[in-house]
């Protein structure tokens, strides 16, 4: 998996949060159905934004972070103000986030800086995204 | 068919009237009987025998106790003590875990502990935690002071009502008795106020002169074993001792159920305070001795302060507060619902300040200035005064004036101006410290009629044995050897050898069912119903503490008083 | 003088799991007056399990020693999961070759260390005196305290030559720190005693300060809120503005000194 | 049918305990009075039907006797193993795990540690001025979300206890009190709000440490804008802060995930009491899980410490940052896991849980998972709150006792772990002899 290192340029700069949602809350113990894919595999963003890297909602986005990079399907947001996107929590958010806890024991899962682009490729599935992480 | 024969002993057993007796003390099966057949057998020639210790008054248990365990990892620390085979891990120091609690308690010979601050709504967790405390025997009081159910009977006058209530919440809660913490000014503390004796609690229209009588009064409907145990209004402010005193006059003239005092006046050091702020502040011990030695409707325990760093923690919430605002440390507060409330704070005395060196010589006075020794009981209101493990250390100031005159030497020289201390020559002998650290505790608790406090034919087979001549005056000897007893058998079943926990049964908690007239009850549960409807965030039916959370019950009836 | 060289065997962290091996055990005034074989038996945690330092640890000894002051320490191998290097040590020297672990030179009295790489959390935590030089970047919580304590750091000098993590002094109350990268957000939180000094930039420092001194060479990014400007002052010939604070901590404790370009 | 009713909910750190539920044929049919995310776990969902071993990197079907047994083996054997989860199982089990831990020697920890491990954090330096939640229904006129979104997390909590309850000195409910929410984004909570201030991502810090300086009478020193947030906001906030007799502060993970994490919660407990100078206020941290918050009680009380303890040297040590479960998964410290009653493979960052694809793992769970996807032995349980009872601690650390609604063959937790246990101790045993 390629790991940014901020040698190349990509998409718009964000701030990445992530966070419960009430459908996430309901599919906690159905996580392997499509209802749960459907709720959390997804990223949320300001109008601006999606006009930004040119994409409508439905359209799939690249989310980059120096810890990763992850692709969801492109959500308008209500009430976002340009460059915070939102992604539930679960493992798309996860894909681009650090284990590094910085001697507090909390990884930082809020306000990670970002990169997103549109793009065709896929959103991996649950499974396929489990594999990613089996292979390293 | 266990037995278990100790012989050669110098029993203290002063219940029984035993002042230091070479006496063989006979177990079977967990009771003391008149003898035993085919005994193991412990030597205890040139040692002392007590009946297994009795706390008073100690925070060992529930939300605030484990707040302060949770917020004072740098006190976990101070305490730590790796597993053995019998033992789970130790820690802390003024708030140990549930584990080290029992172990610690039984090192020093205490085989039952009474948890004096349970909040009602939640008493499943006070429970739970007792059921965690190896080998001690356990009770809990409910707090029923502060609560809107009692104000409001308080304000209509309705004894009867209040004993229905007070019932009720006894049951519920699995309690002992009917606590009291400064009543009315708890329920201040919801809007940041408190309330001295005679004010009015805030939208409720009583006053806790009113709700210490009542609640006095209601508590002796029942054959209650225990007195209302009362932490009063003012507590630990300059000058709080004529409060104190009229506090006590208040339940003068009540009939107890039985021979034993109307009100228990718990850690009566942070009450016995004269002056009017810090700068003139000075020891009142005097007048409440005077006051306890001239009555016999009032108990006391002492609440000594042990020199070092501790955590505080009542449910007296603005005093908490007031003392975090002298430090500035660390605070935590916990207002329950219509009930209580708490605050908890760590606390450093100091022999190097003045106002801490008053406290440290108030509790001691209090001890030597009380001339019966069945009206008082050691505590350091642990760990308010400081931890219990502390102990051994006021035992040893209480037995040697010598050792007392060596500290005083060392703390701030205002003990010399402002307190009696230096000047009382009194010390108490082994039998005096059995009567105030069992006889007169079990007693007081009601609990000598169930078998503890004390060695009689029929008693729990529950036996402290020090290593230590009866004869012996070192201080230094003697804090040792109450801190890790020779043995502690409790049930008859050895579980401290040579100051190490050999054994660690699970512990009794032993609760009161007030018993009240249905009619009574049906008027005081309709409004209780309402209570709950409009005011509590908890269902009434998910409130009463379930039988899984009391597995090794001992229940005593309190059948209403006709 | 005397050298005891432990080199960590390559097993020790070849595995997949890397578990960590814990030697506060191996200072030199612990060490002082051993011979190879008894340093060898001496016990180091592995896990859940005592070992030998034998089993863990390639030991030599080289010279003699009158007392632990002359005996130098050198420890090698991967020792990115050796944790508690010259933890609590007195006298003598510690030089670590390589990235270390937490809690080097924790609740460290006296001697030195020498770390040729970076010190993951808690370096010199609760650290009383002695000297602690990290060639590399030190991690979070640098001289700081142990959690639920109010005093971090009471005495001794610390230099970090690279960058050094989030609440760096964090309740210092003496001694000097010397971080001559950047820090990370809250670098002297709750300082209450001695001299921070940051030769790159710094995010919120200072914030809860009651007193020491925070100099920042460097930038200050999101500068705390609550401290209170008092004038533009000179140190070796550069100008600064001074504040004091934190005023979050009420003006009666507000007694912190921060310098800042 | 059979209705029951005063059903307390598993699902949240309300622990709602008023719910109504319509069972039929031993299920769950109806739901009553719950959230939508609360009535979904009291509905149910797919279950996962039989224990489990890898081989071959299949999961293969198997008896309870075998895959505790090999549970056993895996922990007996470890030289650090990792005890998480807890949080949606009840106290009992917990009392089990802190045992085992004991035994064996490991690491225990619950998802406090990616949750509100930072407000313990900030508890334990500078304490927790708070209450129960019926003082806040029946008192509080000001009602502060800060990171916080009750609409999505926790359905019920402003109609049962805060913003839309009414009570004993607000009868008129919501007309009676103020709402005011601050957070990154407008979120459904904020557009109920009086008052909604939006605060930029990571400078929270900032914004608590100018609000003490405000309510601690030195406005004079604070810039115009802090944080984002002009400053004549700040001194509108502090304003109805002091005004109130009976304010409270709820947080969520907005501030204890986002930069300064532990250290926001402090700043935030610190507004709290410069606040309480002037009034009576109150903190309080919106508890995920409905029994997150008895895992630290249980885990207090028996260790000395709420979460994230390392037992491995037989005493308890404290430290996360070092001891938590990110911690021990991101250093690649651990050679074994147990994981019960949570999710970590789905809620833990990418690079934590790479280190699982190389270690035994073991899952005790109801519900397939992607932790399922990584575990070699999976030992499925009874649902606690529907087929098994036991304690619980609401966010405001009110115990309750969750019921059993249905019968069920699973096991519960506790059973489970006590096995385990047991098997453990033979395990031993037999090695000493």
């Amino acid at each position: 998996m390629a790991v940014y290192g901020y040698e190349e340029e990509m998409g718009v700069k964000v701030k990445l949060i992530s966070g419960r949602t009430v459908a996430q809350g309901q599919n906690l113990d159905n996580k392997l159905s499509d209802e749960y894919f459907n709720a959390v595999a997804l990223c949320e963003l300001s109008t601006e934004d999606m006009e930004k890297i040119g994409a409508s909602p439905g359209d799939n986005v690249k989310v980059r972070t120096k810890y990763g990079e992850v692709v969801v399907k492109a959500k308008q947001g209500a009430g976002y103000p340009e460059g915070i996107v939102f992604i539930p929590m679960g493992p798309w958010a996860n894909a681009v986030t650090s284990g590094d806890t910085r001697g507090a024991g909390m990884p930082q899962f809020k306000g990670i800086d970002a990169e997103i682009e549109k793009t065709d490729e896929p959103v991996l599935n649950i499974k396929e995204l489990m594999m990613r992480y089996k292979e390293v | 068919m266990s037995e278990l024969l100790i012989k050669n002993g110098v029993v203290y057993d002063p219940i029984n009237g035993v002042k230091g007796e070479k006496k063989d003390i006979c177990i079977r099966d967990g009771k003391v009987v008149e003898e035993v057949k085919n005994p193991k057998v412990i030597d205890a020639e040139g040692m002392v025998v007590m009946p297994g210790g009795v706390d008073i008054h100690a925070h060992i248990a529930g939300g605030k106790v484990n707040a302060g365990r949770l917020f004072r990892p740098e006190d976990g620390r101070r305490g730590l003590r790796p597993r053995t085979k019998v033992c789970m891990p130790e820690s802390g120091y003024s708030v140990p875990n549930t584990f080290a609690t029992g172990y610690r308690y039984a090192r020093m010979g205490y085989t039952f502990v009474m948890e004096p601050a349970m909040p009602p709504l939640a008493a499943r967790h006070t429970h739970e935690e007792l059921i965690d405390i190896p080998i001690l025997d356990n009770a809990a009081i409910p707090l029923i002071d502060n609560n809107w159910m009692t104000m409001e009977y308080v304000k209509s006058g309705d004894i009867d009502l209040l004993a229905a209530y007070i019932a009720w919440m006894i049951r519920a809660t699995k309690g002992y008795g009917v606590k009291v913490v400064n009543p009315g000014g708890t329920e201040a503390w919801a809007w940041k106020k408190n309330c001295d004796l005679n004010d009015a609690v805030p939208y409720f229209d009583v006053t806790p002169a009113e709700i210490v009588r009542a609640l006095a009064e209601a508590n002796e409907r029942f054959e209650m074993p225990h007195s209302i145990h009362v932490h009063g209004n003012m507590l630990g402010h300059p000058g709080n001792y004529e409060v104190t005193l009229k506090t006590y006059d208040l339940v003068k003239g009540i009939t107890p159920y039985r021979d034993r005092p109307v009100m228990h006046a718990t850690h009566t050091q942070f009450f016995s305070y004269g002056g009017t702020t810090w700068r003139d502040f000075e020891s009142k011990a005097r007048a409440i001795a005077d006051y306890v030695n001239a009555n016999e409707h009032v108990s006391i325990d002492i609440g000594s302060v042990i020199i070092g760093d501790t955590t505080t923690m009542t449910a007296d919430g603005p005093m908490e507060y007031s003392l975090h605002q002298i430090t500035g440390r660390k605070w935590t507060n916990h207002d329950v619902e219509l009930e209580t409330g708490s605050g908890i704070t760590p606390f450093l005395y100091s022999g190097k300040v003045s106002v801490h060196t008053l406290q440290w010589a108030i509790g001691l006075e209090l001890a030597l200035l009380t001339k019966d020794p069945w009206k008082i009981a050691l505590t350091s209101d642990h760990p308010n005064a400081g931890p219990f493990i502390g102990y051994p250390i006021l035992i040893s100031m209480l037995m040697s004036k010598r050792r007392r005159d060596e500290s005083a030497k060392e703390m701030h020289s205002v003990i010399f101006d402002r307190a009696e201390l230096p000047s009382i020559d009194r010390e108490y002998s082994f039998y005096e410290i059995a009567i105030i650290t069992r006889g007169m505790t079990a007693r007081t608790l009601g609990l000598h009629e169930h078998g503890k406090g004390h060695l009689g034919v029929g008693a729990d087979g529950d036996v402290a044995i020090y290593d230590i001549s009866p004869e012996e005056r070192d201080a230094g000897k003697i804090q040792k050897a109450f801190l890790n007893a020779k043995y502690t058998i409790k049930g008859g079943e050895i579980v401290v050898k040579d100051g190490e926990v050999v054994s660690a049964p699970p512990g009794r908690t032993f609760f009161v069912t007030p018993e009240c007239e249905s009619g009574l009850m049906d008027e005081m549960t309709a409004k209780l119903k309402e209570m709950f409807a409009n005011y509590y965030s908890v269902s009434l039916a998910n409130y009463p503490v379930q039988d899984a959370y009391v597995p090794n019950p001992y229940e005593i009836r309190a059948p209403w008083r006709s | 003088m005397q050298t005891i060289r432990l080199k960590l065997k390559e097993g020790v962290m070849s595995g997949v799991a890397k578990i960590p091996v814990i030697v506060d055990s191996l200072t030199p005034d612990k060490l002082s007056g051993k011979s190879e074989a008894e340093i060898k038996a001496v016990k180091v945690w592995w896990g859940n399990r005592e070992e030998n330092t034998g089993d863990l640890f390639e030991v030599s000894v080289e010279g003699e020693a009158g007392s632990a002051e002359e005996v130098k320490v050198v420890m090698e191998g991967d020792l990115t999961r050796v944790k508690y290097i010259g933890a609590g040590m007195k006298t003598g020297e510690i030089v670590a070759n390589g990235d270390v672990d937490m809690h080097c030179g924790a609740l460290m009295e006296g001697g030195k260390i020498t770390v040729k790489g970076n010190a993951d959390c808690w370096a010199g935590r609760e650290m009383r005196g002695g000297e602690l030089i990290i060639e590399g970047d030190a991690g979070a919580n640098l001289c700081a305290m142990y959690r639920g304590e109010t005093t971090g750091m009471t005495g001794g000098k610390v230099i970090v030559h690279g960058n050094a993590g989030e609440c760096a002094g964090q309740y210092m109350a003496g001694g000097e720190i010397l971080i001559k990268g950047n820090a990370d957000i809250l670098a002297g939180l709750n300082m209450k005693g001695g001299k921070i000094t940051i030769e790159g930039d710094a995010i919120m420092p200072g914030a809860d300060m009651t007193g020491g001194e925070i100099l920042i060479k460097g930038k200050v990014e999101d500068m705390i809120p609550s401290f209170k400007f008092v004038e533009t002052t000179t140190i070796e010939g550069e100008e600064y503005r001074k504040y004091t604070g934190d005023l979050a901590m009420t003006e009666k404790r507000a007694k912190g000194v921060l310098y800042v370009k | 049918m059979v209705e029951i009713t005063d059903v307390v909910c598993p699902l949240c750190g309300c622990v709602c305990d008023d719910i109504v539920v319509e069972v039929e044929d031993n299920e769950v049919k109806k739901v009553r009075g719950a959230c939508a995310v609360g009535k979904s776990k009291l509905m149910g969902h797919g279950r996962i039907k039989s224990p489990a071993i890898r081989a071959n990197g299949v999961l293969k079907d198997c008896s309870y006797d075998e895959a505790i047994k090999k549970a056993a083996e895996i922990l007996a054997a470890a030289r650090r193993p990792l005890l998480y989860g807890w949080s949606s199982t009840v106290c009992e089990a917990t009392k089990v795990g802190v045992e085992l831990a004991v035994e064996i020697g490991a690491v225990i920890d619950n998802t406090a540690s990616v949750c509100h491990g930072p407000s313990v954090l900030a508890i334990q330096d500078v304490g927790l001025p708070s209450c129960t939640l019926g003082e806040v229904k029946n008192r509080a006129s000001l009602v502060i979300y800060w990171g916080a979104n009750p609409t999505s997390a926790h359905g019920n909590h402003m109609k049962r206890y805060s913003y839309i309850s009414k009570g004993y000195f607000l009868p008129g409910g919501k007309k009676d009190k103020k709402l005011v929410v601050v957070d990154v984004r407008e979120t459904k909570t904020a557009k109920m709000a009086d008052r909604f201030i939006q605060v930029e991502p990571g400078k929270d810090y900032l914004f608590f440490s100018a609000l003490r300086a405000i309510l601690y009478g030195h406005e004079d020193v604070v810039p115009d804008d802090v944080g984002g947030v002009a400053k004549k906001e700040l001194l509108e906030l502090a304003d109805m802060m002091k005004e109130t007799p009976f304010g409270i502060i709820f947080f969520g993970m907005g501030v204890t995930q986002s930069r300064g994490r532990h250290n926001n919660i402090i700043n935030a407990i610190q507004v709290t009491r410069a606040a309480h100078t002037h009034t009576k206020f109150n903190i309080m941290p919106m508890r995920g899980h409905y029994n997150v918050t008895g895992f630290n009680q249980v885990c207090t009380w028996e260790t000395g410490f709420p979460f994230a303890v390392d037992l491995s040297r037989g005493f308890a040590w404290y430290n996360p940052g070092e001891t938590a479960a990110n911690d021990i998964l991101w250093r690649k410290e651990c050679d074994a896991a147990l994981f019960i009653a949570s999710d970590p493979v789905s809620h833990f960052p990418a690079d934590s849980i790479r280190h699982l694809a190389r270690i035994p793992v073991i899952q005790i769970d109801p519900f397939a998972n992607p932790t399922t996807e990584f575990a070699d032995v999976v030992i499925p349980t009874a649902v606690s709150g529907v087929e098994a009872e036991g304690s619980v601690y609401r966010m405001d650390g009110i115990p309750l006792r969750l019921r059993k609604l249905v019968d069920t063959d699973y096991p519960s937790d506790e059973e489970v772990l006590m096995r385990i246990l047991e098997e453990v101790r033979a395990i031993r045993a037999k090695e000493g002899e």
